[in-house]
């Protein structure tokens, strides 16, 4: 058993330490959990399930924030 | 009377806003001028974009970083949406940022001309309300659509002067002023102002308020423009308010005709 | 930066002044109206005309029981002269008067149109110049007249925008933009503003000032548009200096065309 | 000899009594002379001279003031 | 080259028309100014309207007493249909006159300003193409619905220059142009034309053709208009084909600036 | 009534014109298309400058080798004179050709925008009226210059659409509708028009002829453009005479209201 | 049994000679069958059935023609 | 005596046979007569006295036409 997964996230295919979840994922991307929304696998992700939340293997998700935009 | 006392708020979803300029936040050469160019526009909300995180590059892209939502609303627009089911998607992975649960609704309908699906918009503002979003729909100047957008229960209707970006200032006015006088909810023009007179007229069709967003980014001098924005959105409300002198195509001298000496 | 402070001041015969925007004081339906109008608009500069005193009525008319010219400047016309002869006989009074040597002169051509007779007027104005007055001469919008009367000495050229009183605001762009790029002394826009996008759209073409009355004496509520027309002035000066975005007929988006989600 | 000159004032033919210099007639009319302008017989007549100035038979008088105009 | 010979013949539904200036028939003061008119106008097809025969009064009001579709192209129109379903109930009455099988659809959305309903329009469109009608059809100026009936199968689409019998003109080129630009079928501009200018400004936008109706009916001189409006279709169309000078601000002379005298 | 019998013809110092289009023979790119391009404007007038024979080149450049003045009347124009004195001595020389006595006034007062010097023009008018010719005068859209050359007895005023050679059409239609108004000699707009309806909107202002160059010398297809302005200016005179609609801001429907199923 | 029949025709109730066809209402009502179009209980009638097409009691019959119209 | 004359002639200094007359310069100057008008010496010079005015040293002469303008 492989100790990395590969998960979708923003539409790259990545490699990602197995039994990480949303919340310790990001803090990994150096991105502050109130700042960023995830969508995970098509579903909203509540930021008080970051927590408890495990990337599994072939998970798809987006991570978005506010850009400048009119 | 002086300029905040001329005029009543402006109330969109029970919200009160003393601007009626609202600013959008995209194109600037730097965050700085943008923050600068909304506090001399006086904007009280600005738009934002929903975007992947740029994994690979720094992330003091982010607007939150610049911007303090306590300090100025910030309205999640769904712009590059092509299709009702997009827009939603965006539109509620705005609100998922915990801010409010306002969205500018936009669903563009041609890549040349940034012209919005009607059908569409108005087939996501349905399932949006639903859901219980204060949706602000962009559209065209087409009075029967915007009629079917107040019908869904959106609460601002946003027709445009012109194209996105263009710059050609308000085009019909007929169409506006009409759009106006038949919805009751409020219209903000949304898209194509240029330059400070067409803010100004923009207003003097009776609207209830602008959003722009190049005309002030992607001028020479944006904080100037930005100036110039407010006080043109100030104008035109209030000779709005205070009913114009007719048009006429005879003289009529402004100086007494009498007293004349011999 | 404010907007006390984007701007310089505009500077007519070495006096200057904070405001770009000059009012009549003819038309309105009473005093009170009229001093209300003009804080309102934040003028510093008023016209005022040269009549007899009528000695059969009230001597309340006399304006000077209502404007102090140690508050306001005070800018005599000639306002219903019909010949250089006259307009200098009203000039000369009016400077009489003890508080300046400045007239707005004006040589009236037609009583219908209220147009300028541009040949009395540059007579005028040098007889005038020669006798040391600062004159402010009101034209139309031809460029070669606007040339002779600043070789006259004119302190400032006032094109108009459209006739008297008509408010049909600025018809020719093309020609005051041309004036004013063309002329090195202030170029005062005056007459035929109707409302504030016009007095906007005015102040775009780089002018520096505008002078108004009938659109202000003559809207529904004088004092409402007077803040309107302040906030014009500003707004169009502000706009002029910021420097526009291109006019294009293609659209160009606002958000970001990247980072959208798969 | 009468009491009275005829003059003409404002463009109105005007019976003043003799004697009355600019000054004077100006009260009689009750206007400040501050606040007025005279054109005595086609020329300005200077304020300081309002005094010193009397109104003789047939004189044109034009007495003028500042009123509202565009 | 002559002016029957600059310009290559209309052609919508296979059929070639010479005449790119289609009248509608209604609102005159009787049926022979109607005649009259459009033999002026050189017109080679009309619009006529389906409604009941009135049983109480004469029946010279049946359009087919005054107009032999031998000589002239009938274009029956559902005017006055409020919905999908009733414009092809009228259309279908129309195409059983036995005439042709072509409609020009309408389906209103709003009775003060006789706006197009365009999704009805559109849902209209298909139900038509699908029975195997050439179907012209009336819309707004919003290029995305132009597209949609294009995709429907539509013969011709017909934008408004602006509401119907209003006079006001082509409001938006800019719109009216992108429509031409970006369709494949022919685009007929229906409405809003008041005046010949209107006319020949809105082909030099390079449309294929033009119907109106109150802008002949109406005129004070209904034959003379028609003579103005064949011109007038033909100089914008000539002109459009021509390719006009560039405007530009500066002068330039027409006469040679060498070979003047010392 | 056919084209040719709807109008009076045009009369200028007693001269019977049918065509309303006079043009200039300038800045065509050979000699062939300008003989084209008047017969396809069907132009009764040209316009003709006087120049130094150019003694080193080819002769081929007199415009008598291309034109008859039998067939068509010739115009000279005093184009690129500066004073009184200079557009006088031209107007002699031309004069002196044999052809006839009119001239084409003009005065230019600036290198730039080639705008008329109108004090320099009313006094070689003067002149040149007195010297026995028909003086047809080009004038900027100034209405007391217009009634002062009147008054110096031209036979025709000829105010500007916009600079020469600009195209930027009928600018001010208020002073050009004035003009005409009141003045009782033909009034022919001159310079300019840009496009077909330039021309078509110039002539339903109620000028009795328009006198181009560049519009049509300068297209891409200037025999085209020809066309084109012929049929625009025929359009713009009979719109003219038929009598426009009202423009309203409501709708009204062409079809009618009543008969309608149930 | 009566001898006329009830039937709407364009909107208003009328009473008809039981046994008219359309063709023969037509005539009634002196209108020419090559300039109208007749809706028989909303189905378009083709005129090549006027004649065998008899009016029944209740039909909703439109009869339509072109008018001026834009 | 020189054989030749100096006169101006459209703004060029230029040698010209004397005893030249304006009609045999312009056949000189292969122009036509009846299409070119002359100003001599600032006064216009009327066709019919082409023949018989001789041209001299330092004359001014103008020889114009009609030109394509606007």
């Amino acid at each position: 058993m492989t100790t990395t997964i590969r998960v979708t996230l923003n539409g790259d295919a990545r490699d990602v330490v197995r039994g990480r979840t949303v919340e310790t994922l990001l803090e990994d991307l150096g991105l502050h959990p109130r700042l960023v929304v995830v969508e995970h696998n098509r579903q909203i992700l509540d930021r008080t399930r970051f927590a408890e939340t495990e990337v599994q293997e072939g998970d798809n998700l987006e991570v978005v924030h506010f850009v400048g935009g009119g | 009377m002086n300029e905040t006392r001329f005029d009543e708020p402006l109330i969109i979803a029970g919200r009160a806003f003393r601007s009626r300029l609202i600013l959008g936040t995209g194109k600037y050469s730097d965050n700085a001028s943008m923050i600068r160019a909304i506090e001399a526009a006086d904007a009280e909300m600005v738009t934002v974009a929903v975007r992947r995180v740029d994994l690979d590059r720094t992330k003091e892209e982010g607007i939150l970083y610049h911007l303090d939502p306590d300090q100025i609303f910030l309205l999640p627009n769904t712009a590059g949406c092509y299709t009702a089911e997009d827009a939603v998607r965006y539109a509620r992975l705005g609100r998922a940022a915990g801010i409010s649960d306002w969205v500018k609704l936009e669903v563009i309908g041609d890549r040349e001309t940034l012209l919005p699906d009607v059908a569409a918009t108005i087939e996501a503002a349905r399932v949006l309300v639903a859901e219980g979003f204060k949706v602000l729909a962009y559209t065209n100047d087409d009075l029967i659509t915007a009629l079917r957008l107040e019908d869904a229960g959106c609460a601002a209707v946003m027709p445009l002067a012109s194209p996105i970006g263009s710059g050609l200032g308000l085009v019909n006015p007929y169409f506006i002023r009409e759009i106006k006088r038949r919805l009751s909810c409020p219209v903000i023009v949304d898209a194509g102002v240029g330059t400070a007179s067409d803010a100004c007229l923009t207003m003097e069709q009776g609207v209830d308020g602008i959003l722009m967003n190049t005309a002030v980014a992607e001028a020479e001098d944006p904080v100037r423009m930005a100036i110039a924005m407010r006080h043109a959105v100030i104008a035109g409300r209030a000779a709005f308010l205070a009913g114009r002198m007719p048009r006429r195509e005879v003289a009529v001298p402004s100086s007494p005709v009498t007293g004349m000496l011999a």
